[in-house]
């Protein structure tokens, strides 16, 4: 049962302990999004320079999943290329949306292997993606700028 | 465990879900009945034989199994009828509360109906209240933007009782549509005043009874209501069936609403005439078993006593919201007393989204709640949060499952802590 | 008796209904299938088994009960999608055939909605056909007197096809909605002709497919249809549960018919956004159970075969069609060939009224047919009968029923002579 | 079975040899009654001098049940008093709608006890009271000249 839970010691520590949390300058792109059934929203910005990712800060409201899931992408993403930063997001949305049926590649996705729980909660899987579509969004406007 | 009038070990057995494990051996703890009720054998067996040796369509077929499976599809229709003190032609089955509830609200504007009762064009109202089901504000939002009417509301106070100010029911509101128990609240509404009110403006008045009929003995004559919508699977029936009574007068009165096979008398390529009610608004097949299980449902419901449930869920409310209150940094929403007030216990817990104490209850401890909105947005707006947790009580829920509740609700503070 | 390429007595095996007696020792012969079809214990069992270790509402729920009947239920869509080669996401679960006929009907002509193909006003038209069913004719009068549009139609030839004529589809049509199969004549009409006509004016085309999906392979893409409509009472399915298909892009641009819970996004009490399709038009709580019977409906029908059923069904149509030639002043109406024709025949006798048939039939032979307009009264008046007997077949019926079928015709006869 | 039977050979035997059946003259009213479901129509004459029912004559088209009994209608009212007639209605009416829970009164039916099978089949009970209704419809009309 534990093993099967979706609260993973990881996910609940950067529930407790986020990290990056905040909105920070300088940044090229903000997006707000929001999941309107359950309420769940994030604040996000990222700064870009050239291929590489200086920052992701971001602030918001949510279960644990949802804003544990910002506190790991901000780990993944800052400070690599924004070509790895969205293979990595595409892995995981992935394993997220895979119902619960897909082996997570743990090489691409580090800590976020933890949320592997979460696909099998249909209702759940929205708030694991809501911080990293919104990083997905924010680095597309980013570009386009 | 408190004792209450009911004997539930033996109400238990009855429905068979209880005799089951959850995954790793969890038991099952049921506190989701105001979102969907358990099954008794009786609906299940009466479902499962008449599916296997009766079945065939109604009304239209003149053979063996066509009598019985009108018999018994017209034979539930008098015992729902019985059962909330109707004439069954004033029962119109619908698949659910919601079709029941739109079905109402499309008879309001239709360009060919010319009864000024349901005539709806700009200036007129129509009034709900902030504590509504989504299935009781959508349909309004929609008609008012069709014609072109207002729609207004009644707000809900800190207590979470309805704010009944003057000056939103007027001259000019041709409808009232109120929950006659709210689904997150608990609370029960002053519905005779509201339908006083309304009457006196020779507005009509639809109650939303999907929270109440399950639980109270409900009389549809005494509530003086024009309308009373009700679903089938919150009172130990079968999904798919819902009900609409009406006034049979109203029934006449109003336009058709879905249009097809039953539903009329004689058909041209032109032109048609209806069918009178129930009849008129039940367009096709039907669904047929549903209703005989709803019927199989209402005899359970009568076999074990309206008025029993009633006392024993009452039982259950004072028992939870005085154990609730022993946990630390919980607020409930809605009534803290009895008085007015079914059993549905919404909550929240300070700092913990009800999203993670939903899934660490189920989890770890198998009790079943519901976490969310609970399809009432508005009323969650109106108190400044996104969501709550809410444990809603039935005939088969005991003290004990509120005391598993409790210890889940204490474990999920030391998660998060 | 005649084999074809079924095991029928299998499969009869697998339907509970035909180990029954009726009463007086008479033997069952259901030759209704049309109106209704009989349910195969892998339908029956499903349920049940939902019903009693499973149940609970959908979507909303965060348990392990909730997601498992919501698993079960997303996996019906899935089954169902599969069955009739559409994306999941298309189709949607509505109550029968006729709340999908009619969720497309209310689509048009709403003020809401400014999508140029579902504006509907006076001088834009609606074409039907003669042969309908009466759930795809009264939805249309409805629409047409809400809107001012005109209803116009193909007519029916004496051999009971559809007569072609120039001039029915114009510019000013709106919407084509046509039978795929005639529940009286069993003709099967030329629905891709029909679309290829309606597509070239910029109309839409909607194939009510109640009697085809249940007897032929259909893949929605090849009929070049936008939307189809079926019912899951006549595929093996339970009461209760329809379909409605039809294509991502214009579930879409519709405007929302029902509106509640389930159904939306977001709720303001003064406005909403709305749930993508499917969700956005299945309000409420649905028909769960009913959608997973019919999802085990689907898995019985593969399983079977529905290129087997067909070549089955021809079989009988075959042997009904020659059988019946033999009865003395009995008059086929619809088809006397098997091409582009289903397993329906109907059917009058001189000077005997069907109602008397269909009773003695039943009365003293077990042979449930249907007797009277079968919900298509104009295409009766345009054969100037006032009804008709009609025999419809499916997977479980032999050639010996029919050989009951026509022995009981000679004894009608007798006892009128 | 054949007692069971809705086809009395009673029944039968007035289908095939309809009493008092085709239009007459004199009459104080005529009605046109039809049963829109299933189809079946009726004319019906009534002539009525003071109390007394002179003659019922009809002509119509529908199943054997339906002309049956406006076969037997013919033979019970014609010749009754207006007031005893209304009565045979009354209890005709109440046998077809009692779902075969009701005991019919031979005194009062006479041969109209045959129908007491149809009973049972609500689809058919409209067929037996087609000529009936129309029958109490036209004595109605006939009092109001
Ligand atoms: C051709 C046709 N269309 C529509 C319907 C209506 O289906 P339902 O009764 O399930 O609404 C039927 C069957 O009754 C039918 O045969
Ligand atoms: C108060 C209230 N109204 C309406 C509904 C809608 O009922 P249904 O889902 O059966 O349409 C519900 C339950 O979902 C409810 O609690």
């Amino acid at each position: 049962m534990i093993g099967e839970s979706m609260y993973q010691e990881l996910i609940l520590e950067h529930y407790k302990h986020p990290q990056g949390r905040g909105l920070r300058e300088p940044y090229d792109a903000e997006v707000h999004h929001v999941n309107p059934t359950c309420g769940d929203e994030i604040t996000l910005r990222v700064k870009v320079d050239g291929d590489k990712v200086l920052d992701v800060s971001y602030d918001g409201q949510g279960c644990s999943i949802s804003q544990a899931a910002a506190s790991v992408l901000h780990e993944l993403t800052t400070g690599s290329s924004v070509a790895e930063s969205l293979s990595v997001v595409d892995e995981f949305t992935r394993l997220m949306q895979g119902r619960g049926q897909v082996e997570a590649d743990e090489d691409v996705l580090g800590d976020a292997v933890a949320f592997a729980g979460v696909a099998k909660f249909p209702a759940r899987v929205k708030c694991a993606l809501l911080s990293w579509m919104a990083y997905k969004d924010a680095v597309v406007r980013s570009a386009a700028q | 465990m408190t004792s209450t009038s009911l004997d539930v070990e033996r109400i238990r057995k009855d429905f068979p879900v209880f005799s089951r494990e959850l995954p790793d051996g969890r038991p099952l703890v049921y506190l989701d009945s105001g979102n969907s009720s358990q099954k008794p054998n009786l609906v299940i067996e009466t479902m499962r034989e008449h599916l296997a040796l009766h079945y065939s369509n109604v009304g239209r077929a003149m053979h063996v199994l066509g009598a019985e499976s009108t018999e018994a599809y017209e034979g539930a229709r008098d015992k729902v009828a019985g059962f909330v003190g109707a004439s069954r032609d004033e029962v119109v089955f619908t698949k659910n509360a919601s079709e029941a509830l739109n079905l109402v609200a499309y008879s309001f504007g239709n360009p060919v109906n010319t009864d000024p009762r349901f005539t709806l064009g700009p200036g007129d109202e129509i009034v709900v209240t902030e504590m509504e089901h989504h299935s009781n504000i959508v349909p309004w939002q929609l008609l008012a933007q069709r014609t072109g009417a207002t729609l207004k509301w009644f707000g809900v106070t800190d207590e979470g009782r309805l704010d009944l100010a003057d000056g939103v029911i007027t001259e000019r509101t041709k409808i009232v549509s109120v929950a006659h128990q709210s689904n997150v609240l608990g609370t029960v509404n002053p519905v005779v005043e509201l339908a006083r009110r309304a009457h006196e403006v020779g507005a009509l008045i639809l109650l939303d009874a999907s929270q109440s009929v399950p639980h109270h003995p409900v009389d549809v004559a005494a509530l003086d209501a024009d309308f009373v919508a009700f679903t089938g699977h919150k009172m130990v029936g079968p999904s798919g069936i819902g009900v609409l009574w009406a006034r049979a007068e109203l029934l006449d009165a109003m336009p058709p609403f879905l249009g097809g096979g039953e539903m009329i008398e004689a058909v041209w390529m032109d032109r048609s005439t209806y069918a009178p009610a129930p009849h008129k608004f039940e367009a096709g097949t039907p669904p047929i078993v549903e209703a005989i299980g709803l019927g199989a449902a209402v005899d359970y419901l009568t076999g074990v006593g309206l008025e029993a449930i009633e006392a024993h869920e009452r039982e259950l409310t004072r028992y939870a919201l005085e154990a609730l209150r022993e946990v630390p940094r919980l607020r409930v929403i809605g009534p803290e007393t009895l008085e007015a007030r079914g059993g549905t216990v919404s909550f929240t817990m300070e700092g913990i989204h009800p999203h993670d104490v939903g899934q660490i209850l189920d989890d770890q401890f198998g009790v079943a709640v519901r976490v969310g909105h609970h399809c009432a947005r508005p009323l969650h707006l109106r108190f400044g949060i996104p969501a709550t947790t809410r444990a809603s009580f039935y005939l088969y829920n005991t003290t004990g499952e509120i005391d598993a509740l409790v210890r889940g609700l204490h474990h999920v503070q030391k998660v998060f802590a």
